[in-house]
């Protein structure tokens, strides 16, 4: 560890000292509930944080990118447009469709908004700096992730509205078929690492050889791992090519098209909250979570680095829905059953032979070989089926 | 119907599908976020397959041709403007192309120059447009589109400097154009054309190797040049199906023999073929400009013989038509030689393209009928008049 | 491959993010209150009345000839004629407008008045922003509000309001030597005949 | 500490036998379906309170999210989730009765006799790692009967859903 000096050991552990000197006031029985309280407050503000930021980058991000300025009226550069959103969110009358069903309509955000908030429990934001640290985090996760499309389910429904049903059907029907190919892809990383602890797999990839990190995107089964969870991840939150379920130009909002309000504000809220926690776990499995890319690097903090990487996801994301049109419903479940299902599984075998391979250049060899030949055959095989491809053009003599 | 009632209502079923399970009935529009303008499709869908679609329009309907009939044939020429909204100078010509051939009138060399020019600058405009409103329904959230305003910004601008208006240019005149080109305005219009090509590759780049548009695109919403030509279908839908007519080649009107263009053709008539089509279309017109430009000469505008009031063409009747970006747009006139047309007829190509919607849409999934409806490229303006 | 063409579109879109924070061609937005467009010179919104010198009524061009009420496409022009007759730019007494109305919200700035009125006494404005809070009279424009200076004319349409100060000038000129012949004509006459006795008048040149 | 039981355990039992009454008992079937769902998140947390923390995540991603969102789908495809206009009560509801107390005295009796004499020692600290292990060295038979009993239901269904998917691509 290349900062032993107790400065940046300190600047590091900041947040965990100030936890320790926090309880400290406390009678000793309490203090193990204060610390998990305290941990409760600081995700419940960071991400939220976060989430009005994103809010903000995103159309600044997609202005940017379609060469005009994004929101700067509010605000210096439109910083402040969150607030007024929130406000206008806050403020907004909150109607409720006479025929929908009040009770289930009422509840679909809470549990959206509760479950994606317990997906973050599992997740090491830095060194030591993870509220719960189950032997079984991962599971926790995708246990959690797998109930937020009850409440879709529950939105769709009670509004009541052949619309929101139809929105409400196909989201469902996109996020059970792309669960799938997440977990599959995560499997892998879990193989190598040897445990489903978050905590474990991330300090499985803390090491360097020379200046590089030993973090999992960098091996062939890493890196596909990590597309095909990151792909897999885009289905789940229903973001850019596959945010099918609000797709407006065909089911005007999907399932929240009877929510207004605050309640349409907590859709908001789940689905990024979603985006940040599918982020953080990709960030966990495959880039090596707080972990310092560059081994001189080490002194910046832990916690530094993942909220750096997340940025760069939500980066990516924008980046992706500003130029991707969006797949059909259809397709998207082709792409999941025939695509990301068979490739996620080569991956698994990939991951297995690199395991038992031991040292050596002739498991990159093998890996890559496989996963590139796989790539391009199931590639051309499902673009081939559907007859698409470059077309060329001829001109009237 | 009292709030109880209300509690136990059912969404309207149309009817019974052959299968026996009950068809959805969903009407898009008249505000739906993806039509252009106010159209409504009465879609029967069973599952997510469309069974029945009955398009509805007429809300934009202004009575243009009535209103046509009492006025004197100069008045009409701004309400061409509103025709089809975005294409309002070939709009104007084909209106004046109709007039001249009723009267007899010849336009000089120079303001045919300049109604090629003027022509194939919306022309590009129309389909860039047209390209970034298709990609939107797919939900590219507007990206393409913004570039294609980017540079439809430019050439709105060039047309505002020689007619006054952006879209509402009014700026032919029955033999001629209303104003000479203001000075340095042909040098500006040269910097924005050899921009073009930068802008048609950009495009090409974005979205012509893109696999999800050709996942959406490719084989949806299929044409078949029998149905398109009994249909009377023409423009680029026409021409995506294999037809060869393109009404610049087959009338010979204005000047454009003497410019060397070429017309693509596509084979599969679906809306891939359609985008396709609509870049490389603009290509040609790129070319055309080029030529265009080089050799426009100088000398009169309008002709001497024609006159701006009380201009009454003998009887007779004409019929005056171009290839305008959005297909064959032709002006019907009787004249019985008063001051204003005994009638005024408008062959709509935005109309006539959309009357085989149903045909492309049966049997494909809901999604694709809004993007078949846009790939259509149609404008409330011109299908309600 | 798959994502081949994908991956080029998003190198396009990074393309267009870098660029719009280094060079203009990247970055259209024009911050329409702070700042604002150049105006193009042959702009049209809507039309108002020209008068020369300082004087509204007096230098008011218009003649209230009613042509370009009859050939408004949309009939937004409303006019009035005066009793009384005063004296236009050449001189002439002419009748002159009492009620010149135009109503913008009917008006599509089509600029056919322009184009078919004789006395180049209506022309098209650039003024665009003339939102009121007031639906009705609001938007009906009477004579004063429309009468502005050629002054004004010169600064929006600089070279047509040259042409058509040209083609006026001329035209004055015309009209004076016309009526200065006239008057030497009458002169030279009325020089020749003191003498005899006044010949029945025959005069080819009035 | 009410009556020999942790507060926590009480607050969970009552949530889950709650939502299996009102799972039962309600009459619009969705609604039926939801509490189901609670009786299911109860569930959960009983096990992670006996510190199963794998049967407990299990149990969630699982039950709760892919059983009820079973439930719900198969309601929703045969029609059912308009509102019943029968009365719930069947007439025969005393039979209903007497064979439900059976049922529980059965299950009652089944529970007390599988006490242990003496109080329960600590619960053996199982992770993860050695579930695995058990699963492929102990029981890797019943495992792989498993996994082919889901192909073999998982083709069934879609051989079930064929012919109405070819029926409608014939038109």
């Amino acid at each position: 560890m290349s900062q032993s000096s107790p400065f940046w050991t300190n600047f590091d552990q900041v947040f965990v000292l100030l936890r320790h000197w926090i309880e400290s006031f406390f009678p000793l029985w309490l203090q193990p509930a204060v610390g998990t309280v305290l941990g409760v407050v600081a995700i419940v503000a960071a991400f939220p944080g976060i989430f009005a930021l994103t809010t903000v980058l995103e159309r600044k991000g997609l202005g940017r990118m379609q060469n005009r300025l994004g929101p700067n009226r509010v605000g210096p550069l439109g910083i402040l447009q969150p607030v007024a959103d929130g406000i206008k969110s806050l403020t907004k009358e909150d109607i409720v469709p006479l025929t929908a069903d009040a009770a289930v309509h009422f509840l679909a955000p809470v549990v959206l908004v509760i479950a994606v908030f317990l997906g973050f429990a599992v997740l090491p934001i830095g060194r030591n700096m993870v509220l719960a640290n189950l032997d079984a985090g991962l599971l926790f996760f995708f246990a959690i992730g797998a109930s937020t499309e009850l409440s879709v389910f529950m939105a769709g429904w009670s509004s009541r509205n052949k619309y929101s049903l139809l929105g409400a059907m196909r989201a469902v029907a996109q996020m059970i078929s792309y669960e799938v190919p997440l977990l599959l892809s995560s499997v892998v990383a879990v193989m190598i690492a040897g445990s489903l602890s978050t905590v474990k797999i991330v300090e499985a990839q803390s090491g360097f050889t020379g200046i590089f990190p030993h973090w999992y995107v960098f091996t062939p089964w890493g890196f596909a791992g990590f597309a095909l969870f990151v792909v897999a991840a885009l289905a789940e939150t229903n973001r850019s090519p596959f945010d099918l379920p609000e797709g407006e130009s065909e089911l005007v909002a999907g399932y929240f098209t009877e929510y207004s309000g605050f309640k349409f504000a907590l859709f908001f809220l789940g689905e990024y909250l979603g985006m940040f926690s599918i982020a953080g776990f990709a960030i966990t499995l495959f880039l090596g979570g707080w972990g310092a890319p560059l081994s001189i690097l080490g002194f910046v903090p832990s916690w530094a680095w993942f909220f750096a990487k997340l940025f760069c996801a939500i980066a990516f994301f924008i980046w992706l829905r500003g130029t991707l049109p969006r797949l059909r419903q259809d397709q998207l479940m082709n792409f999941a059953w025939k695509f990301m299902l068979p490739m996620s599984l080569l991956n698994l075998l990939v991951a297995g032979a690199w395991r038992f391979l031991g040292e050596g250049w002739s498991r990159w060899v093998f890996g890559s070989a496989v996963l590139l030949l796989a790539y391009g055959l199931l590639g051309r095989v499902l673009m081939r089926h559907q007859h698409l491809g470059a077309r060329s053009y001829r001109y009237a003599d | 119907m009292t709030a109880t009632a209300f509690k136990t209502y059912r969404p309207p079923v149309m009817e019974v599908s052959e299968a026996g399970d009950e068809l959805l009935e969903v009407a898009m529009g008249p505000h739906h976020p993806s039509t252009h303008g106010v159209f409504r499709m009465d879609v029967a869908l069973d599952g997510e397959r469309v069974v029945k679609l009955k398009p509805v329009f007429g809300y934009l309907h202004r009575n243009h041709e009535k209103i046509a009939e009492k006025a004197s044939y100069l008045a009409s020429m701004p309400y061409t403007d509103r025709l089809d909204y975005f294409c309002s100078l070939t709009n104007n010509w084909a209106y004046a192309l109709a007039v001249e051939k009723l009267a007899g009138l010849e336009v000089p060399e120079r303001a045919e120059y300049i109604r090629v020019i003027t022509a194939e600058l919306t022309r590009i405009q129309n389909h860039a447009s047209a390209i970034g409103f298709l990609m939107q329904e797919m939900g590219a959230s507007g990206t393409p589109l913004m570039y294609a305003f980017r540079e439809r910004e430019k050439i709105l601008d060039l047309f505002e400097e020689l007619t006054g208006s952006r879209m509402m240019c009014n700026y032919m005149r029955f033999g001629g154009c209303r104003v000479e080109l203001p000075s340095g305005w042909l040098e500006k219009v040269k910097t924005v054309v050899s921009g073009l090509p930068h802008f048609i590759d950009e495009t090409e780049a974005l979205l012509t190797g893109n696999e999800i548009l050709m996942a959406r695109s490719q084989g949806v919403g299929v044409l078949k040049p029998d149905l398109a030509v009994n249909a009377g279908v023409t423009g680029v839908m026409l021409r995506c199906t294999g037809v060869n007519y393109d009404i610049r080649k087959v009338d010979h009107y204005g000047i454009y023999d003497r410019f060397k263009f070429r017309v693509p053709l596509g084979d599969h008539g679906d809306i891939y073929d359609r985008y396709m089509l609509r870049v490389l279309e603009m290509r040609e017109s790129v070319e055309i400009l080029k030529q265009a430009l080089k050799d426009i000469p100088a000398g009169p505008i309008m002709d001497p013989k024609s006159k701006i009031r009380g201009f009454r063409p003998k009887p007779g009747e004409a019929y005056g038509r171009i290839e305008a970006p959005k297909g064959e747009l032709g002006f019907y006139l009787i004249s019985d030689g008063s001051p204003n047309p005994y009638r005024y007829r408008v062959r709509p190509p935005s109309l006539i393209n959309l009357t085989i919607l149903e045909d492309m849409c049966l049997g494909q999934n809901v999604a694709d009928v809004v993007l078949i409806f846009g790939s259509v490229d149609i404008v409330l303006g011109e299908v309600d008049r | 491959m798959l994502g081949e063409g994908i991956l080029k579109g998003l190198g396009e879109t990074a393309k267009n993010f870098a660029g719009s924070f280094v060079s203009k061609e990247r970055l259209t937005t024009v911050q329409y209150p702070e700042e604002r467009v150049a105006p193009i010179e042959n702009t049209r919104d809507f039309p108002f009345l020209v008068y020369d010198g300082d004087d509204k009524l007096a230098g008011l061009r218009c003649v209230a000839c009613q042509i370009c009420e009859k050939e408004c496409p949309p009939k937004c022009i409303y006019i009035v004629k005066s009793t009384d007759k005063k004296p236009d730019f050449v001189g002439k007494p002419q009748i002159y407008p009492a009620r010149f109305d135009i109503d913008i919200s009917v008006c599509m700035s089509c600029q056919i008045c322009v184009e078919v009125c004789p006395f180049e006494a209506i022309k098209m404005d650039t003024e665009f922003e003339l939102s009121t809070t007031d639906r009705f009279g609001g938007l009906l424009f009477d004579r004063d509000h429309l009468a502005k200076s050629n002054e004004h004319y010169h600064r929006i349409h600089p070279t047509e309001a040259a042409e058509v100060d040209a083609r006026l000038a001329e035209e004055k000129a015309k009209v004076e030597a016309k009526a200065k012949a006239a008057a030497e004509a009458a002169a030279a006459k009325a020089a020749a005949t003191p003498v005899a006795k006044p010949a029945p008048v025959k005069e080819s040149g009035a | 500490m009410i009556f020999g039981l942790s507060v926590v355990f009480v607050l969970t039992s009552i949530l889950t036998v709650a939502g299996a009454l009102a799972a039962a008992l309600l009459k619009n079937l969705v609604h039926c379906a939801l509490s189901l769902t609670v009786t299911f998140a109860g569930l959960a947390l009983l096990y992670l309170q006996l510190d199963a923390q794998f049967a407990g995540f299990s149990q969630i991603l699982v039950y709760i999210g892919a059983v009820a969102i079973l439930v719900v789908f198969a309601i929703l495809l045969t029609r059912g989730s308009g509102i019943p206009e029968y009365r719930s009560y069947s007439s025969s509801w005393l039979a209903g009765v007497a064979i439900a107390a059976g049922v529980f005295a059965l299950l009652a009796w089944a529970v007390v006799t599988s006490l242990p004499a003496s109080p329960a020692s600590a619960a053996p600290q199982v992770s993860v790692q050695q579930i695995g292990q058990a699963l492929m060295s102990g029981y890797v038979l019943p495992l792989e009967i498993v996994a082919v009993l889901l192909t073999v239901a998982l083709i069934g269904a879609v051989i079930v859903a064929m012919p109405e998917a070819s029926k409608g691509d014939a038109k």
